[in-house]
């Protein structure tokens, strides 16, 4: 019940936006609901519910573990949100805020699915609402950004269902009948037949790795967050891979009951790796920095896709950096939507000297590229700390080598693109049009705070979030 | 009746597959691709019939509507708005496409032997059919360079992957059958909603003026 | 007043700092001179009152407890920070002032105090995941000092140099640590020398140590970070930030077991950075370089004290280990005093003509004595020679060295090569210093820089003026700073329990003492008898040439070109000249220019390799969506035969 | 007291004897050229002249100009005190007090070049050039040649580390420390004293500008480390251990003076090398030392 509630709320509140007749005051949906959103989650989060095994729909551990982040972040987007959409104004934004809102609920439907299917529709629902905001620029550059993500990620999404159906006749095949939640999959064990359980991993991967932008299937996400509004970057990155993410993890609990964890570990260590490799080298010479931070979340994904594959430990780790990695990456869209704005450009050809025209989202820029860049005390170097630790732990000497030296190599590259826009003289052209753009405490104050949470996520981590982790890293790998 | 027709009907899709790869003309592209919509939405009608409820025949008629009509009235729609008649200078000629797709039949024939299968589809075609028909999407999906053919290539795909699924139609319940349906179809609007957008906004509909996003 | 108490008002100290240092630059300098003050009686009450001061706090950051640890070795290094802390913080507020840096001016006061706070984290912290903490944010404290003219292009070039290549150790650490943690379950550290498991370890705390300690082959960010920087910073970054990468090696090499190679390769790559170093240095036309290079030299004379006493440990040879590295410990502190001192005279010259060329420089004695003056000490003092500071250490390392030859031991083999290696980089540093004090102070103005020096202000004399009395203190009377270092000894190597000094330092002392005495006496009487035979003033009699210009001085190029030449084999000079022609030659030419040679011929080519991988491999984000759903399709398919391969790739 | 006494007679023995060496090389120099050559005491009557005369500073120099040869100079008695005479053993003499020494004559050596460089003066710079970069090599060869005494004898205080090793150890030792006590001390073939050609001069176009008492505490320091250097050599292979300390005196005496007609003989039969060869010579006279080091862990071992 709860769990649908989770679901219905925002989907209620995308319905009353799109009846609210006022375009000045619509904007305001966005934090009530997200709000409203937030305090049940942590309710929820606080006093977890027994979830019926059979339930298709249940905020059970894993989604404990993570769906509280996506809120949190999805509520301070809503806060930069109204400023945001204050700015422009001249555009209706009725469909905008209906769909974001509609984009939370099916968000949190995706994450508490327990049920193959239901999981699936969920995500394709959430790509397909995310469509009309990512072209809301109206720009040709953001149609055809959206004819990209529509298509290569409607390739995964056909991938994933055929992976759930090859899941499915798994079970049929090993004398199911046919219920496919993950709760009775588990239950089957090794009794799946092996050829249909590998070949459904392999789609399932394919599948949910393109809408989580694992290369080589995120040639999707430099063209949509570069042509996305920052608050739908932050979103999609935050929110939407996670629960792509959060798809695998429950699969892989299916393959491990399967008693195939094995081959599934080894194949996300190397998808993994080559994420981030794939990342390193596009950071080391992309020049655009909203694209940047586009590889950047392709080299998160990598990691956690990396931390996933160590067993407990290591998925403990990856949740952990679900988190920062969420609420920092936030930080980073807005400040550099703010950037954006103002300068007109976000090629690093033309934008220099920042940090003399919007000094306070400059400051942020910088202080969140360190922060990704896992430079203590901000969460992501904990979390990354502790997928190292992990993957030392289990032994993959060679593959912590290659994981350090990719992270290396994006240091360089992100580093030499923020203090490229962010050093030097600004162009006359980028100080016109920068003055038009006013750094409000509505544009400054959310990403702010986003980093203050990641600080504190890093420096005091509380003890109740370690323990939600740990709960889901025994729903991923039962311990009879 | 059993697998005898079941298989005749596969072999039709698998048929209309190849001229799929091998027509040039927009509107034969579409119109195998809505047969072969058509065709599929009969198979579940056909394949148990004793069988047969109601929810089934629910499915098997929103099938028939959705990619028999609907879909290709909508890309008809489109393509004379862009008034494109034929795909010229594809990625992948068409002579290649049809070998490869040919070939990935046999292919997808023999690959589907290392899967098992339970014996009531012990003798049919489903495994073997769905693989090809992904398979044309794919080629369609890369080797054309017009949208609309990309989205026939996309829906073929879907068809594929349709076909497979009928392999579980009787264990998954009816919400999800629908679910997925649906999706399916909102995922076609959309599709048909960007392309009429595309087509405003570059008024053409031809992806190679759509590379202007890139290192 | 415990050390506790002191530590706690230093912290006070310097968060007060870095909060006030924006707006009110009296009060930041107050709080950090107090806080300075407070740490260094922190470090004295460990270092002579002999207690080890140790904090375990309930309170968990990060996950871990924390646990805060002062012993002898980290509180040496304490009193070095303070000092050179205390020093650079007072210069600042004259050199780096509202007036000439309003933008930069106040972020740097704050950075600054950030940079103590962290380093003094680095230093007390017992726990892997909070001394990694501390290390990375003095890292970046120390990167915005370095940057803090930011709108000058190479000052960025120079500073993200100096992040790029700290992030490459930093990365050597995370290993580090991380294998730690792993082996031994927590990230608490503490001697473990017993757990033998973990000795091979060390070679990665070495790399990533090496790297901010600026040890030959991984010096490259060292000497443009150094020459860009804000003189204080650069006499921070010096005397203070590379010694806690000495610091680490120290540290760890004393924690945990060493492999059987590690005094080996120490002591080797010692000698090499001691010499090739300093050969750098004397090729130097840009005074910051040269100091920036010496440092290098420094560094590697501190290792060999270090790699001598790691294979005395191995051989069970205690005398000459002790001596080899307290010879080192108190170079650290030398070192750190000395190169403050001539950095921050450095950047009193810098602040009067605004050149770093010292081929435009010259004759700036008559128009800043004092600073003239304060250089040509510490010049004696990092030369090494009697009867300052810079000649105890040294004499220590020599000891310790000659001490091993003698055992004709397996470590003699070590130790004489290493012997000969430092006399010849002392021979060097004197000359390079020789060639620096002269370029810069003597001769006449050779450009219009020169020419219209100015005396430094009292704000910065006074602390050039106390690291000048420390040179001259430790060298006169070492025997006070001995227990000190020789408890820092014992706290590196447990059975090495504290010793008295060698009655030969105190010897050495008087005789500094009553030399140093002499020497003055010596002057006064050859100024009196010259004042007293008459004393004309007259042309430099340059071989009869009537009419001498600044221009036909000898330059700092042509001065060490004899000693380029020898080492071209690694410096690659490159040089550029014209010869005059014919009987009335309209013009001559000859530059020499010494690049950064491992950054440029060995580096830079990797990092174009890697960029044109970079290239090539984005050329495939094309735009075309065909192409695109084909990589999904591969990627399908690669991972389909992963998967039927078992997952093994 | 007595050991006060005793310091002054070995202060006023290096400041009165040194100044002979250089006299009784130019009479050796005149002897074999065939010339009468001037008086053997010429330095001392120059010292004195020097010493009554006015001073020229030039208009660029800064008081450091006078500081330096001081210091120099005080350096170099100093390491001269150090310096045991025979069975009189050194002024004072601790652990590692030979390497004071070798520093004492560094900062001479600093003192001299800062000194030239005061003048602004081309040639002088050169010469203060060469000067220090010759010294590298020089050192080096000092230390592999100390090294190899250390070994020999197990110790490291100049008292009781100048005890010679015996046969090829010895040859090898003397040829190294006399090649670099010609290096050090500015002497044919590395530099010519007497030429008059500043292009081609080390030590003496350093000190071209100086004049009266400071030219007069340059010259006498000079002499001071020639005699320095020659008592080292003597004492590093001439075997005194059996003799009498009367005996060893005169042992010791004309060692010295066999030394420096050595030297005479030297600069009268060879010319001075051109200066590209010079680092040759130098790594040539280090690797003499080193052998003799091997030779000496060998003989010990």
């Amino acid at each position: 019940m709860n769990a649908l509630l989770l679901t219905m709320v925002p989907l209620v509140g995308a319905v009353l936006a799109v009846a609210w007749p006022s375009n000045r005051t619509r904007p305001w949906f966005l934090p009530t609901f997200g709000a409203l959103h937030f305090l049940l989650v942590s309710w929820l989060f606080l006093r977890p519910p027994v979830v019926a095994a059979s339930a298709w729909l249940g905020f059970d551990p894993l989604a404990r573990a993570v769906l509280p982040a996506v809120s949190l972040l999805f509520l301070v987007c809503a806060a930069y949100g109204v400023a945001y959409l204050r700015i422009r104004s001249e555009r209706s934004n009725r469909v905008f805020v209906a769909l974001l809102l509609a984009v939370l609920g099916l968000l949190s439907a995706g994450h508490q699915a327990r049920h193959l299917g239901l999981l699936w529709i969920a995500t394709e629902a959430v790509t397909l609402a995310a469509v009309p905001l990512l072209h809301f620029n109206g720009t040709p550059r953001a149609f055809e950004a959206t004819w990209k993500y529509l298509l290569v990620g409607g390739t995964g999404i056909a991938l994933s269902l055929l992976g759930s159906f090859c899941l499915g006749y798994a079970s049929l095949h090993g004398g199911g009948v046919g219920d496919l939640t993950f709760a009775a999959l588990t239950a089957q064990g090794t009794a799946l037949s092996r050829p249909w359980v590998l070949t459904a991993w392999v789609l399932l991967l394919v599948g949910y790795g393109t809408k989580m932008g694992l290369a080589p299937m995120h040639t999707w996400k430099p063209d949509a967050y570069g042509e996305a509004p920052g608050i739908v970057g932050a979103i999609l990155a935050g929110g939407v891979t996670t629960v792509a993410f959060t798809a695998i993890l429950r699969v892989r609990a299916v393959i491990g009951a399967a008693g195939e964890g094995p081959i599934a570990d080894r194949t996300l260590l190397v998808i993994g790796l080559f994420s981030m490799l794939v990342a390193a080298l596009f950071l080391l010479g992309t020049r655009d920095f909203k694209r940047m931070l586009a590889y950047s979340s392709v080299e998160h994904m990598g990691i956690l896709s990396f931390g996933a594959a160590l067993g407990g430990a290591g998925v403990a780790a990856a949740l952990f950096h679900v988190w920062s990695n969420g609420l920092t990456k936030g930080a980073l869209f807005l400040s550099a939507g703010n950037i954006r704005r103002a300068a007109g450009s976000p090629s690093m050809d033309v934008v220099r000297g920042m940090s003399m025209l919007t000094p306070r989202s400059a400051a942020i820029f910088v202080t969140g590229m360190f922060a990704v860049t896992a430079l203590p005390p901000f969460g992501p170097f904990f979390s990354e700390l502790q997928v190292v630790r992990a993957a030392l732990a289990s032994g993959h000497g060679v593959a912590t080598g290659m994981f350090l030296g990719c992270l290396l190599l994006a240091f360089f590259g992100l580093t030499r693109v923020v203090f490229g826009i962010v050093d030097g003289r600004p162009r006359p052209t980028t100080r016109a049009s920068a003055s038009r753009f006013v750094e409000t405490a509505g544009v400054i104050a959310p990403p702010l705070v986003l980093l203050g949470m990641s600080l504190g996520l890093g420096l005091f981590t509380p003890a109740i979030l370690r323990e939600a982790w740990l709960a889901a890293v025994n729903q991923v790998f039962p311990t009879p | 009746m059993s697998g005898g027709t079941l298989n005749l009907l596969i072999g039709l899709a698998m048929g209309l597959n190849l001229l799929a790869l091998g027509s040039s003309r927009l509107p034969s592209l579409i119109r195998s691709m809505s047969l072969q919509g058509v065709v599929l939405g009969l198979m579940p009608l056909l394949m148990e019939p004793e069988r047969l409820d109601w929810r089934v025949v629910a499915v098997a008629l929103a099938t028939m509507a959705g990619k028999g009509i609907v879909i290709p009235w909508l890309l008809r729609r489109a393509m004379r708005a862009a008034n494109i008649e034929r795909e010229l200078q594809p990625f992948l000629g068409y002579v290649p496409s049809l070998l490869l797709g040919a070939g990935g039949t046999i292919a997808a024939v023999a690959l589907a032997q290392a899967l098992p299968l339970l014996p009531e589809h012990a003798g049919t075609l489903l495994v073997p059919g769905a693989i090809a028909s992904m398979l044309t999407g794919f080629i369609l999906l890369i080797g054309r360079a017009k949208a609309i053919s990309q989205v026939c290539g996309y829906l073929i795909l879907e068809n594929g992957i349709y076909l497979f699924g009928l392999l579980l139609i009787h264990s998954t319940p009816l919400l999800l059958e629908s679910g997925i349906l649906l999706d399916v179809t909102v995922g076609v609007f959309v599709t048909g909603i960007i392309v009429d957008r595309i087509q405003r906004a570059f008024d053409s509909l031809d992806t190679r003026k759509l590379t202007t996003l890139r290192e | 007043m415990t050390p506790g108490v002191l530590l706690s008002l230093a912290a006070v100290g310097w968060v007060v700092g870095i909060a006030s240092g924006r707006w009110f630059s009296r009060i930041w300098l107050g709080f950090t001179l107090a806080g300075a003050a407070a740490g260094l009686g922190a470090a004295v009450m460990v270092l002579f009152g002999g207690m080890d001061w140790e904090w375990r706090s309930s309170v968990a950051v990060g996950g871990e407890p924390i646990h805060l640890h002062l012993d002898a070795l980290s509180a040496l290094f304490l009193a070095l920070l303070c000092g050179v802390g205390g020093a650079g913080a007072m210069y600042a507020r004259g050199y780096w002032s509202e007036e000439h840096y309003p933008a930069s001016a106040p972020r740097g006061r704050a950075w600054w105090s950030a940079l103590l706070s962290s380093m003094g984290l680095v230093l007390l912290s017992a726990n892997g995941l909070h001394f990694l903490i501390g290390w990375e944010l003095f890292t970046v404290s120390a990167f915005f000092l370095v940057t803090l003219d930011r709108q000058n292009p190479e000052v960025r070039a120079a500073g993200w140099l100096y992040l790029a290549a700290s992030h490459v150790g930093t990365v050597c650490l995370f290993a580090f640590f991380c294998t730690l943690a792993a082996r031994t379950g927590s990230w608490d550290l503490g001697p473990m020398r017993e757990q033998v498991g973990l000795a091979p370890l060390f070679w990665a705390a070495l790399a990533g140590f090496s790297v901010k300690a600026g040890v030959f082959p991984l010096h490259v960010w060292l000497p443009s970070a150094h020459a860009n920087a804000p003189s204080h910073v650069s006499s921070i970054l010096s005397g203070v930030a590379i010694k806690m990468g000495v610091y680490g090696i120290v540290r760890f090499s004393g924690w945990l077991p060493v492999p059987a190679a590690a005094g080996w390769v120490l002591i080797g790559l010692g000698a090499t950075s001691a010499l090739l170093g300093i050969a750098f240095a004397f090729a130097q036309s840009d005074f910051k370089r040269l100091l920036a290079y010496c440092s290098v030299e420094n560094v590697g004379v501190i290792l060999v004290g270090v790699g001598g006493a790691l294979i005395a440990a191995a051989h069970g040879d205690e005398p000459w280990g002790r001596l080899a590295l307290a010879g080192a410990l108190l170079h650290v502190w030398n070192h750190g005093a000395f190169k403050a001192l001539l950095f921050l005279g450095a950047g009193s010259v810098l602040h009067a003509t605004g050149t770093r060329e010292m081929s435009k420089l010259g004759g700036l004695w008559r128009s800043m004595p004092w600073t003239a003056g304060l250089f040509a000490l510490g010049s004696l003092a990092v030369s090494g020679l009697p009867p300052l500071n810079g000649f105890i250490s040294e004499w220590l390392v020599y000891l310790g060295l000659f001490e091993a030859a003698l055992g004709k031991g397996p470590a003699a083999w070590a130790a004489i090569p290493a012997a000969i290696m430092l006399a010849m980089a002392g021979a060097l540093a004197m000359a390079s210093f020789a060639k620096a004090g002269a370029m810069i102070f003597l001769g006449s103005p050779r450009s219009h820089f020169a020419a219209a020096a100015h005396e430094c202000g009292l704000g910065m004399r006074v602390p050039m003026l106390a690291l000048a009395g420390v040179c001259v203190l430790m060298g006169l009377a070492p025997v006070l700073f001995w227990p000190a270092v020789a408890r820092a000894v014992g706290s590196w190597h447990p059975a090495w329990v504290a010793a008295p000094a060698p009655d030969s330092m105190a010897t050495l002392g008087s005789v500094h003492l009553g030399f140093g005495i002499l020497v003055l006496a010596g002057a006064a009487w050859l100024w009196r008898m010259a004042l007293g035979n008459g004393l004309r003033r007259g042309l430099t009699w340059d071989c009869g040439y009537a009419a001498p210009v600044a221009r036909m001085q000898y330059t700092s190029s042509s001065f060490g070109g004899i000693v380029s030449g020898w080492f071209r084999w690694v410096l690659q000079p490159e040089r550029k000249m014209h010869r005059p022609r014919g009987p009335f030659p309209a013009g001559a030419l000859r530059l020499e220019r010494v690049p950064e040679t491992v950054l440029e011929r060995v580096i830079g080519p990797v990092g174009v390799a890697i960029l044109h991988v970079s290239t090539s491999v984005r050329r495939l984000q094309h735009g075309r969506l065909q192409y695109y759903i084909l990589y999904v399709v591969a990627g399908l398919i690669a991972l389909g035969v992963l998967v039927s391969m078992g997952g093994v790739p | 007291m007595i050991s006060f006494l005793g310091f002054l007679l070995r202060l006023a023995f290096w400041l009165l004897v040194a100044p002979l060496l250089p006299g009784i090389i130019n009479k050796v120099k005149a002897w074999v050229a065939g010339r009468r050559g001037p008086p053997t005491l010429q330095l001392y009557y120059d010292l004195a002249k020097l010493w009554r005369k006015g001073v020229v500073l030039s208009t660029l120099a800064s008081p450091g100009f006078v500081a330096g040869p001081a210091v120099a100079w005080v350096a170099l008695i100093s390491a001269a005190m150090l310096m045991p005479l025979g069975a009189a053993g050194g002024a004072l003499s601790f652990r590692g007090d030979v390497l004071l020494l070798i520093y004492l004559l560094a900062l001479a050596r600093f003192c001299t070049a800062w000194a030239a460089m005061e003048t602004g003066s081309a040639f002088e710079g050169m010469g203060a050039a060469r000067e220090v970069s010759y010294a590298v090599l020089s050192e080096a060869a000092l230390f592999a040649a100390v090294l190899a005494l250390g070994i020999h004898t197990g110790s490291v205080s100049l008292v009781t580390m100048l005890s010679p090793m015996a046969g090829a150890g010895a040859l090898l030792l003397a040829a190294g420390l006399f090649t670099v006590l010609l290096a050090e001390n500015c002497r044919v073939p590395f530099d010519d004293p007497n030429t008059h050609l500043e292009l081609t001069m080390i030590h003496e176009v350093m000190v071209l500008d100086h004049s009266g008492p400071p030219l007069a505490v340059i010259l006498h320091g000079a002499s001071v480390k020639l005699l320095l250097f020659t008592l080292l050599l003597v004492q590093a292979v001439l075997p005194m251990g059996g003799l009498s300390s009367a005996g060893a005196a005169g042992a010791l005496a004309a060692g010295v003076l066999g030394v420096t007609v050595a030297v005479g003989l030297v600069e009268s039969l060879m010319a001075r090398l051109a200066f590209r060869r010079v680092p040759l010579l130098l790594t040539t006279a280090f690797l003499f030392c080193l052998f003799a080091l091997l030779m000496a862990w060998k003989g010990g071992a």
